[in-house]
């Protein structure tokens, strides 16, 4: 028999008003289990907390029962109570008779009656609650960042400005992201490549940062504090120790007419490439889809004029496993692909061009040095027209908004102006969203000095004439139906997650709202967390963010990291889920089931009729187990249990009310 | 429909207009806060905001055609609360000018009869001389007695004079309306 | 305090009474005015609307034949008028020459143009006036109405709140009037179409009159001619097309702050208001019955 | 028949001669009757056979046999089961011999009459309920087939007997209900016979706690079949082994049925239809129907 | 009749009130229940609550237990789909709870006497509505009991 204490709480005139105290310590003082009962008038109070502590040692008691509010409210406060009196804090319950009692009824007999079956749930509850100690899950103390564009690199320079070994994993032959192919940045017309290749190199040269380019995750498994990532790295076809990005190769390389995915196709690269001037590292890959030699097997112009033997074209993929304590996922954006769109010709007309694009155009270091050009003849365009959300806010492609479109088409419209002086800006929108510091104000220098033309309402359709682009709009605001001729059509297409996102989230493990962004624990209070511990996020990955929200969130996941991994271990609830591998057949229902991937597939051996035997049986993961109880529910075998939430302790409570209910039932 | 142009602002009284006001129509943003206070904008063919988005479009003539700046009573409420600063009433008056100096009415004569009858008035006396501007005004309005009606009452309480007070310096407002209507830049009544 | 005094056309006119009581209360305050020599219209409401030189000569000419430093107008068109023309020529020096150019001499800057009621409100000092205060409103119930042009625009006719003035309520709070709030303090009666736009005057002027009645004001206190005018003389027409009972006297300030200050009524020109002020004036007269009579007691 | 006995018994033979399985799963006959036999290298194949009467679902002992080479004699019922027990990793198909068999539809034991002399020439009101749904009888995963193929006739639709109990007003199901289970003896060979009841430890031996009592009330053993359905929920290929196999006649594989036929409906669901078709109630939709939720 | 017995008939036929066990998920309905409380919106008093993790965390098991031991209805109540403290454990309730209903709708018990509820941490009043329909409906139909003439 366990001994049980009984503490109910008054609330003052809260539950005293509607319970009767004395009738619900008389019920409680006859229970099973029970050897003390009593009432308080504020049980929380410290004479309250006196009152338990003292019965606790006088009675010797292993179990508490606190009648009063919601455990929501008070848990903690008494479990700490417990513990001062050395009785386990998860042998204290909360039978909740304020909340649930007596603030909903009014009828003090019926309150009263509740209130008694809330102590018998409970006191039956503790006698079958077992001692849990918190678990504890070692660290270990390296980062991996996923995404090597400006949110990821801050995020990795934060961490390991913070002392903390960083793995930066890029897929791209360098680290920028898209950040790296902009011109000038809103609201400030700051040059962006001279104000992120400082941090590029920064990045780099750490001796904390280890950069992974041209790499991919490929695997991840184990838990918060202690990952085990397998890391994908894709042949370049280039030895990295030889090779000193002098340039040779890709001059030689006689394949020039490769449409350049850093440039959006608006530039060449050739097949052996380093996607930018600036890029980190500064060396070369080889493109295997298209060079000559792994087509034909002829060429090796490269190799040849290559005088430090950097050309391998025996390269292979290789894996890599590392072990980090945190992951920070920074994967970007890409942009919604505008060809799939009617209204725009499907792609057809080549001076319809997305605003990435323009932004290649525009750049100096870009292929047209800064030259804004029309795709079709070279020459200077004169009218441009900027279209908006495109894609965004439309139900038919993209809901939601995408955030960094308004100030990016008045960017341009205001670059355009500089570049090209008698150039005529008009924007169709349907709201300007500037809320930025400094971008309404930007914005009115758009549209009040550089002139740009905004007209309120969407493109209804784009369409080739005479050499020349006529766009159909609608001016809501004077209600007119409006017509451009222009040279240049530049699409705010919707920002989308990148592409293999929801590859990446499966691996991880992670969720993804209904658009392929992923999610956040909480969309206030936890928006740098994912639902699972020790991942998590910063930049466009989570929503279309612009460069200082994303350099925000890449230090707040850095902080978030550092917190983390400052630990030399983590604490987690003791309310998991266990499996009893002697009767587990091994159905891997639970495996299915969880979101969190807790339980894995293991094997035990035993002997069965003085046989050894090996079974695959399932294991839960402690430092994953997040003790929902959905793999307890599911077990067709009832081989899995939940500590602090038992199949004991739930029947307990059915029987502790029920027998009452029963009782009364068979005393008709 | 509207075809817009390399230079949509290429008409000179737009760009005159915008050099008067100090500053370009683009700063309107439309938010319409001016129309919401206007008085008189029940019985506007288009409310301020509106004919400043028509200017912002290049649209002046039309604007002209419709009876929106005869109408507004220069109560000033626009630009007082105008969140950019925009001189709405600005705007109205110098359409007014314009439509003056080109005698378009635009379905609006009884008001521009008034305004000619006010000033020619001035003019002769120096000062406002009320009966004779209501009667001057009907007789060229063709609304004979309209608001006679309450001539005698105003006469008994000694609120109307029978005859133009005196006492204006008449050289110097004569001179004033010359130079005004014919040799000023910003005059030419 | 010595002010040149600009009446405009209308307190020679149709506002007599407005011209009286200012003058009667001014002398009461110690407050001389001066007639400026050859004084001129304003040129509103049509000057402005039609020919923007002739807007801003017509007042320079007034404010250059000024004999004082500072101007006192009791009406809030010329108000508006004069301190536009005064603000943009500061301003604007070639305008500037151009309406020297029509005046045929330089143009005075540096008058200050005040309105009346600014000048009553600001630079006397309330327990001055209060001293000379011989009897009460006696909680009379009125609203004050500023028109559009008294407040405005913000730095033009900068003396007092824009959209929610207090000088005048302030006055007649002083004076023992049960001061309401209202909601059309600052709405335009549509002073400029009183003869080409009836129709609008009626819409917009019996806006203000309903909004009055509804309070349940026993006057209109007003600080400019055309307001007055407008309010005073096209009530009975307003009224009866908006199917309103009653009837709601405008009166001007200066005749209320006369009343208190112990001129008569004839001395104020109360007779010359259109809707009949006697319901008013009784109403006064038992209200103070009423406050005297317990302190007697 | 006699053909296809010699097939398999020279099949069995060649598959044990080139050492392709430790054990061949099949039926044997005795006696009479026909019942299933787990053979090795050393058994003698001749008692081999394959009947009408080969009811058992050879399938049940897969579990039993994981870790070793099994040759299995597969009609339709054993194929479904196959893709259940591999979707749920309790068969390894890479060490699986799958013998197909042209399934000649079983018949029911309690359809036949002593000493019927011609079991081929039985005519459906003899066959087992089960085979007049066949969807196909010529073991679609066959690794060896043996025998002539046969054809498949038009599957029969409903549910006889689950139809027939849906009749009934409420009180009359449970009524209907109560009396099936005053039958039960809670002797588990519906259990035993289940090819997909697989458990090391029944739920229903669970003491800790016990959540259905272990005497025969029959509210208790209602419970014991309501739970069994649940778990077979997505899961029972309706080879109705359970009701054959029960020695007091409870149509035990109605509720089973219930649940077949609505999820079937509900989620376009049909249990091991591919070896991937994950149990039903370990996936979702968001927008899975129902309509009892508040 | 007689005079004795008619005494005692008004005390022996209390009202008749339901037994009802609710499994509340802790992050969604025991918290919507709490709101109730804190908001006082008064409802029937008749459902005894157990708290659980997550509606994921209720096997069928537990609500045949329920109905064993005397429960005249049961009640599970979970967040919104889309809204699962732990992302998924409710959808995969749901499909369980259609098929444990759909078992009990055939062995012709009552569909009212089991019932599922999405309440989230802001319906306190949804909560009360919830119980009070619950209740009202278990009035209609009666005790629950399994046998005919009352053995066990």
């Amino acid at each position: 028999m366990a001994r049980v204490g009984v503490f109910i709480c008054w609330c003052g005139a809260n539950i005293a008003s509607t319970v009767d105290m004395e009738k619900v310590t008389e019920a409680a003082a006859k229970l099973p289990h029970v050897v003390y009962a009593t009432n308080y008038k504020y049980m929380c109070s410290d004479p309250g907390q006196k009152t338990i502590l003292d019965a606790a040692l006088e009675h010797k008691l292993d179990g508490i029962v606190v009648a009063a509010c919601s455990p929501r409210m008070h848990e903690p406060t008494f479990r700490a109570v417990a513990a001062e009196a050395g009785i386990n804090p998860y042998r204290m319950q909360m039978a909740n008779i304020r909340e649930q009692c007596s603030w909903v009824h009014g009828d003090v007999d019926e309150a009263t009656a509740k209130a008694v079956d809330a102590v018998r749930m409970m006191v039956a509850r503790v006698a079958q609650s077992l001692a849990l100690e918190p678990i504890k899950v070692p660290v270990t103390k390296r980062a991996l960042v996923i995404g090597g564009g400006i949110a990821g690199i801050q995020a990795a320079l934060d961490v390991a400005d913070g002392g903390v070994e960083t793995i930066l994993v890029e897929r791209t032959p360098s680290i920028g992201g898209k950040m790296a192919g902009l011109d000038e940045t809103f609201p400030t017309l700051d040059c962006s490549q001279c104000i992120l290749t400082p941090k590029m190199v920064d990045a780099s040269r750490s001796e904390l940062i280890k950069l992974y380019t041209y790499c991919e995750v490929e695997k991840v498994d184990g838990a918060v504090g202690n990952f085990k990532v397998t890391i994908r790295k894709k042949a370049k076809y280039v030895n990295t120790e030889l090779c000193n990005g002098c340039g040779d190769c890709w001059h030689k390389c006689p394949y020039k007419k490769i449409p350049s995915e850093f440039d959006f196709g608006v530039g060449n690269r050739t097949a052996i490439y380093v996607p930018f001037p600036q890029a980190v590292p500064n060396i070369p890959v080889i493109d295997r889809e298209t060079c000559v030699f792994f087509k034909t097997g002829k060429c090796r112009a490269c190799e040849k004029f290559c005088l430090r033997g950097a050309i391998d074209f025996e390269q292979e993929d290789e894996f890599e496993e590392v072990e980090v304590g945190a992951i920070i996922v920074a994967t970007g954006y890409d942009l919604l692909d505008h060809t799939q769109m009617g209204e725009f010709r499907y792609g057809a007309i080549p001076d319809v061009i997305t605003g990435l694009q323009f932004e290649r155009m525009s750049s100096a270091s870009g292929p047209t040095e800064g030259k804004i050009l029309r795709p079709s003849n070279g020459e200077e365009p004169k009218v441009v027209v900027f279209v908006h959300c495109v894609g965004s806010r439309d139900e038919n492609y993209k809901e939601y908004c995408s955030k960094i479109c308004c100030m990016y088409s008045a960017k341009h419209a205001v670059i355009l102006k500089h570049r090209i002086h008698d150039a005529q800006a008009y924007l169709f929108y349907i709201d300007v969203r500037a809320g930025g510091k400094g971008y309404e104000e930007f914005w009115k220098r758009a549209c009040v000095e550089e002139g740009a033309e905004y007209l309120r309402g969407r493109v209804s359709r784009v369409y080739d004439e005479g050499g020349k682009v006529i766009v159909e709009g609608q001016d809501t605001l004077s209600g007119e139906q409006v017509e451009v001729a222009a040279d240049l059509v530049v699409l705010a297409t919707a920002v989308v997650p990148a592409k293999g996102s929801e590859e990446l989230a499966r691996i991880l493990g992670i969720s993804t709202d209904k658009d392929g962004f992923f999610n956040e624990a909480h969309p206030k209070l936890r928006p740098v967390d994912t639902a699972t511990g020790g991942i998590f996020l910063a930049g466009c990955c989570q929503a279309p963010k612009d460069i200082p929200e994303s350099v925000a969130q890449g230090s707040a996941a850095a902080s978030k990291t550092l917190g983390l991994l400052s630990k030399e271990d983590i604490t987690r609830e003791p309310t998991v889920a266990v499996v009893d591998p002697l009767i587990c057949t091994g159905c891997w229902n639970c495996v299915n089931v969880c979101p969190f991937g807790a339980p894995e597939k293991s094997e035990i051996t035993i002997t069965v009729d003085g046989k050894k035997v090996t079974r695959a049986v399932s294991n839960i993961n402690e430092a994953k187990c997040e003790g929902c109880g959905l793999c307890v529910a599911t077990c067709p075998g009832n081989c899995i249990d939940q500590r602090g939430f038992s199949d004991d302790q739930v029947y307990a409570e059915i029987g502790g009310y029920l027998e009452r209910v029963r009782a009364a039932k068979n005393s008709d | 429909m509207i075809r817009l142009n390399r230079t949509p602002k290429s008409s000179a009284a737009i760009a005159r207009m915008e050099e008067h006001l100090g500053h370009p129509l683009s700063q309107c943003y439309q938010c319409g806060k001016c129309s919401a206070g206007c008085p008189a904008a029940y019985t506007m063919d288009e409310p301020p905001n509106r004919v400043i988005r028509f200017l912002q479009l290049g649209l002046y003539d039309r604007v002209l055609e419709q009876n929106s700046y005869w109408v507004c009573s220069s109560c000033e409420t626009c630009t007082a609360r105008c969140p950019r600063n925009v001189e709405v009433k600005e705007i109205m008056e110098l359409l007014r000018h314009d439509a003056y100096r080109r005698g378009l009415t635009s379905g609006e004569r009884a008001v521009f009869v008034f305004h000619k009858t006010f000033l020619k008035t001035v003019k002769w006396f120096g000062r406002l001389y009320e009966p004779g501007l209501i009667m001057l005004n009907n007789l060229l309005s063709g609304h004979f007695f309209k608001d006679f009606a309450a001539v005698p009452g105003m006469l008994l309480k000694g609120k109307l004079k029978l005859f133009p007070g005196r006492g204006a310096d008449n050289a110097a407002v004569r001179r004033i309306f010359k130079y005004s209507r014919e040799e000023a830049p910003r005059g030419e009544v | 305090m010595k002010f040149s005094y600009y009446p405009g056309c209308t307190l020679h006119s149709t506002a007599v009474e407005y011209d009286l009581s200012a003058r009667a209360v001014c002398k009461t305050l110690g407050i001389e005015l001066v007639d400026i020599p050859g004084w001129a219209c304003c040129g509103a409401t049509s000057a402005h609307s039609v020919n923007e030189l002739l807007a801003y000569a017509l007042p320079a000419h007034t404010i250059t034949s000024a004999t004082e430093s500072a101007i006192a107008a009791p009406c809030a068109a010329c108000y508006n008028r004069l301190r536009y023309t005064d603000v943009n020529l500061r301003e604007d020096a070639h305008l500037r020459a151009e309406v020297e150019k029509a005046l045929g001499r330089p143009y005075r800057a540096g008058v200050a143009v005040r309105h009346l009621l600014d000048i009553i409100a600001n630079d006397v000092p309330a327990d001055e006036i209060q001293a000379k205060l011989a009897g009460t409103l006696g909680g009379v119930k009125v609203v004050c109405y500023y028109g559009c042009l008294l407040t405005r625009p913000r730095d033009v006719a900068a003396f007092d709140d824009m959209e929610e003035p207090r000088a005048m309520d302030r006055l007649m709070e002083l004076c023992g009037a049960e001061v309401l709030d209202w909601p059309r303090r600052v709405v335009c009666c549509g002073a400029a179409f009183s003869l080409s736009r009836t129709d609008v005057v009626y819409h917009m002027t019996g806006k203000i009159l309903a909004s009055a009645l509804k309070a349940g004001a026993d006057a209109v206190v007003v600080a400019c001619p055309m307001c007055q005018s407008n309010l005073d003389l096209r009530q009975p027409a307003i009224l009866k097309k908006l199917d309103l009972e009653g009837r709601i006297p405008a009166v001007y300030f200066t005749q209320l702050l006369g009343l208190c200050m112990g001129h008569s009524r004839n001395e104020l020109g109360f007779g010359k208001i259109m809707v009949d002020t006697s319901p008013l004036i009784q109403k006064i007269n038992s209200g103070r019955a009423e406050t005297a009579a317990p302190a007697e007691g | 028949m006699a053909t296809i006995r010699e097939e398999l018994q020279a099949a069995v033979k060649k598959l044990f001669d080139d050492d392709k399985i430790d054990y061949f799963v099949g039926y044997a006959e005795d006696y009479g009757h026909t019942f299933p036999a787990i053979l090795t290298k050393d058994s003698d194949p001749s008692r081999l056979t394959f009947d009408r009467k080969s009811y058992d679902n050879l399938a049940n002992f897969l579990p039993e046999l994981r870790g070793s080479r099994v040759g299995l004699i597969c009609k339709q019922c054993e194929v479904r089961t196959l893709n259940v027990l591999a979707a749920e990793e309790q068969v390894e198909r890479d060490k699986l011999v799958v013998v197909g068999v042209p399934c000649p539809a079983m018949l029911d034991p309690r359809k036949l009459t002593e000493g019927a002399a011609d079991l081929d020439s039985l005519d459906e009101s003899y066959w087992q309920e089960k085979c007049r749904r066949c969807l196909e009888r010529n073991t679609p995963l066959a690794d060896v087939f043996v025998g002539e193929r046969v054809s498949t006739p038009t599957p029969a639709e409903g549910w006889p007997l689950l139809e027939e109990v849906e009749k009934m007003s409420a009180e009359e199901r449970l009524a209907w209900w109560r009396r099936q289970m005053s039958l039960c003896i809670r002797c588990y060979a519906c259990r035993l016979a289940c090819p997909l009841c697989y458990c090391h430890q029944c739920f229903v031996e669970d003491n800790k706690p016990q959540w259905i009592d272990k005497s025969v009330a029959p509210e208790n053993n209602l419970h014991y079949h309501i739970i069994r359905a649940v778990h077979l929920a997505g899961r029972c290929i309706e080879c109705q082994e359970c009701s054959r196999v029960c020695p007091v006649g409870i149509p035990v594989d109605v509720l089973n049925n219930v649940l077949s036929r609505d999820f079937a409906e509900r989620f376009g669901y049909v249990s091991g239809e591919t070896a991937e078709t994950q149990p039903a109630l370990t996936r979702y939709e968001r927008d899975d129907k129902e309509d009892f939720i508040l | 009749m007689t005079k004795a017995e008619k005494q005692k008939e008004p005390e022996k036929a209390p009202q008749w009130k339901p037994n009802i066990v609710g499994f509340l998920c802790n992050w969604c309905s025991y918290a919507g229940a709490d709101l109730a409380g804190t908001s006082r919106i008064p409802y029937p008093c008749d459902v005894r609550i157990i708290r659980v993790p997550c509606s994921g965390r209720v096997d069928p098991l537990m609500i045949l237990r329920a109905f064993r031991e005397g429960a005249d209805g049961v009640l599970v109540s979970g967040c919104h789909p889309g809204d699962c403290h732990y992302i998924e454990g409710n959808y995969y309730a749901r499909r369980k709870f259609i098929a444990l209903k759909k078992l009990l709708d055939h062995v012709g018990i009552d569909p009212r006497r089991f019932r599922v509820s999405w309440v989230s941490a802001s319906e306190g009043r949804k909560w009360a509505n919830v119980v009070e329909a619950v209740t009202r409906e278990l009035l209609e139909v009666g005790p629950f009991r399994y046998e005919e003439d009352g053995d066990d």
